[in-house]
């Protein structure tokens, strides 16, 4: 089967979860990468969203963190001050789901402003959970496509720490933090490490044995497409 | 003790121009129909408060009602940006728009030690990035372990707004499904209006339910529908083609001030 | 990931003399049958939590097993006195008995605080009175008013035990009625215990219920009756006469001691 | 109809509730008083009890603050923790009532110890919910038997502050706190003022207009003992 290089990307993150994981998933690329992980290889990974769903097992992608079914599936609904002193603050969640508008070599995320923040260029939604997401859970996951507008060598805003980013999935590869840098260490199929180099912002590390992306299965496209068809019902 | 009245009587006692004012709600019981009577009463100079600031939002800063926001994250969830808001910070279009910018966890840790009572709370939160310079945020030693935490000023605001399922005639409120921050904004505001979607006999206690006595809310609405676009569990659902039309209709500022003109100022008040 | 074991197994596992062990439950769900097979496996030196102490901690102090009591409410509710608590606090019986005393107030926030993974809990309390000088309190100053404050240390006990309705074949937990600090003594814990009416196929959700994932918890155990003579809402009454009963077994040591020695010692373990 | 000193006790103290107040209930003589006065002239008062319970409206009197008929009638049951942080210390609560083993001249009790700390007399339970219920609510209520090992001139133990403590409610009469003295201003009926002075282990204020109290009306009564055979069922 054929697949989009977003598919590519949507597939290759949902595979970072297991069934053991307890994933803090924000809405997007996240929820869609983590939905997929749960209909495929990790039916058991516990998802929680922020708006106070716990173990949410929704049978449609949700379109927004508050979404009804959430709370209709979900093993428990919580208050907001709840999850975040009681479930993430505590360490009980141990993976972060983050996307971003920016991103730098150490994992640090931008999803602030554009610009400078008084005087900006472009005012982004703001931080929402990720500053806590970014410290509290052992291994974050960051999903964005990658671009020299998008992997720069200066954010123009830190809104979170890259300290816990693991692994960054793109549109074209991944990439791993390696001794606190992030390093190319596969390239989806039909990429090239140089395609990667050109669309990241600064000089970017390249692992010594890079490997192709493991295409996304039959089981796994179709999985991720009638997810993706869901939310528009 | 909540009196029963309606919307516009209750904006109108308990709303005043220069008033801090959240109206809370997480994707779900978004008090829409009390951000249309702000409008429609034509409040100035507000401070608003939410940690998701959404469409209501946007009309709400696109008629220049406000004059601060306090927020953690300001989007149209599941489309994308705000564009009144993004007008205001970018452009300062119609006013200046001053920013308080929390992240949710600080957010959320500040409206319950308003609920509390506290003029503080504490978190593990605002490690070393760039919101620290731009929130309101102070370094604060455990006095036992000497471990140095956030400490975040409490939030007080004047009026607290929320949406509810039911209320009954004691004006006794309850609301089901996810809940967010609801209780809280009441707790933690001075003055609270509840605008709910039906008025009932008896309150019938419901799986996740939040209830609020009537003693601790100042004024109960009947507003049925009044979350729409957003959703309320077990009445409706989340107009979600509303969402994405706004994307467009907010694009553009005259078009923009027609929409609230014909749906919001011409509209016949609750 | 809570594993489904008898209460047995899981004490033997999971405590160890010299813990600090938390039972909990505010009249209602106090997990006694735990707290009886704390006896019969000859734990030592615990340091036990809890807020109201009651028959169950009567027994085990009277028993030896604790070194230390953490509590703010040591009485036999409606009853009066905890005789086997005041032989140990006035005469060393059956060995001397430590205790850090609260508030109410102060062991709810110190719960709080270690359910949130925080080093400490603030309150408004411990103004000016002599408990101030037997627990363990500290002023603390805010950082924006300036306003005095008191702190507490978060408990993170060892092991947390309750007793709940129902789980799950997966683990999952749920208790309803009364739930007073259940949910914060599992956070608080490094380790915890549930002992249930009875594990279900399906959790029903129900009003004012408190969901506990198996992933939070290290084990339960089905134990039908293990609140008694405590109640389980929805399963049986508080055995009001044992209670009554128990303030004449406990005056005498030898009574005392003959009791254990028959309802607890030589009892079937579950 | 006749009664005893407990009785006009226990009626005079549910006087001091109105409709409109919402009590922190402790069990035993405050529970009550503060039931009798939901039967009888106070029906809209809101009893909240410390286990959780909000608005809690026995048929039968609870014999424990955890009992399950309080949270079967309550309007709504939270935490623990929420109750003492949301609504205790949040000032939602404006009368408490308490009781305690010794009281002195202020309105400060002690519940903790009958001699000293670390080497005590009497253990007693300790101080529960009240050294915040007494600095929290705007009016304290006390109900205890005046004798003179209760009303000293020293506290052994001082577990919460007086300060609040507007009334003291005994078997013998009531005292109103005056400029922080409590002080003698009604003797129940029988009672002389010298009885009241003669159980008061200081040298007792008295109020120059000191006035019978009112005997307990049947209907007061009934109630009463019929919520005291309740108890019991």
């Amino acid at each position: 089967m054929t697949f989009t290089a977003d598919e590519m990307m949507a597939v290759e993150a949902s595979r970072l979860l297991t069934n053991g994981n307890v994933c803090f998933v924000g809405i997007g690329l996240p929820s869609l990468a983590a939905n997929l992980a749960r209909r495929t290889h990790a039916p058991k990974c516990v998802l929680v969203y922020e708006s106070g769903a716990i173990g949410a097992k929704p049978t449609k992608l949700p379109l927004s963190i508050g979404d009804g079914e959430l709370a209709e599936t979900a093993d428990a609904v919580v208050s907001v001050p709840e999850m975040f002193a009681y479930w993430l603050q505590a360490g009980r969640i141990d993976v972060g789901f983050l996307g971003a508008a920016q991103i730098d070599r150490h994992g640090n995320l931008n999803s602030t402003v554009i610009g400078d923040y008084a005087t900006p260029k472009v005012r982004l939604p703001g931080g929402g959970g990720a500053p806590e997401i970014a410290t509290s859970v052992t291994d974050v996951y960051v999903m964005l496509r990658q671009t020299p507008r998008a992997f720069v060598e200066q954010l123009d805003f830190k809104t979170s720490r890259g300290d816990r980013v693991r692994a960054v999935v793109t549109d074209l590869g991944s990439l791993e933090s390696r001794d606190g840098e992030l390093t190319l260490v596969r390239v989806h199929p039909g990429v090239s490490i140089d395609d990667a180099r050109a669309a990241t912002g600064w000089e970017l590390a390249i692992a010594d044995d890079v490997a192709e992306t493991e295409p996304p299965t039959r089981a796994e496209l179709e999985a991720l497409r009638s997810l993706e068809t869901s939310v528009r019902e | 003790m909540a009196e029963t009245v309606t919307l516009a009587e209750a904006v109108r006692e308990l709303v005043h121009d220069g008033d801090t004012v959240a109206l809370e709600g997480f994707t779900h019981l978004i008090p829409n129909a009390a951000g249309h009577e702000l409008i429609r009463q034509g409040l100035r100079d507000l401070t608003l408060v939410r940690m998701t600031p959404d469409v209501i939002y946007d009309q709400l800063i696109g008629m220049g009602a406000a004059r601060k926001l306090v927020f953690s994250w300001g989007g149209n969830p599941g489309v994308g940006s705000l564009h009144r808001f993004r007008d205001a910070v970018e452009h300062s279009w119609p006013s200046p728009l001053e920013l308080e910018e929390h992240s949710h966890a600080g957010m959320a840790a500040a409206y319950a030690a308003g609920a509390a009572n506290l003029p503080f709370g504490v978190l593990r939160g605002y490690d070393r990035n760039d919101l620290v310079s731009r929130t309101r945020v102070a370094k604060i030693a455990c006095p036992f372990t000497g471990e140095e935490l956030a400490a975040v000023p409490a939030l007080r605001p004047d009026v607290g707004i929320i949406h509810a399922q039911q209320a009954d005639r004691e004006g006794n409120v309850q609301l089901w499904g996810i809940t967010g921050v609801q209780k809280e904004t009441v707790f933690a505001s001075a003055r609270s209006i509840v605008t709910v979607e039906e008025i009932v006999d008896k309150l019938e206690p419901r799986p996740g339910a939040v209830v609020l006595p009537g003693w601790v809310i100042d004024a109960v609405a009947e507003v049925p529908g009044g979350a729409r676009p957003a959703y309320a569990h077990g009445y409706y659902r989340r107009d979600n083609e509303f969402y994405t039309a706004w994307d467009v209709i907010s694009r553009d500022r005259d078009t923009f001030t027609s929409w609230i003109q014909e749906h919001v100022l011409e509209a016949v008040p609750t």
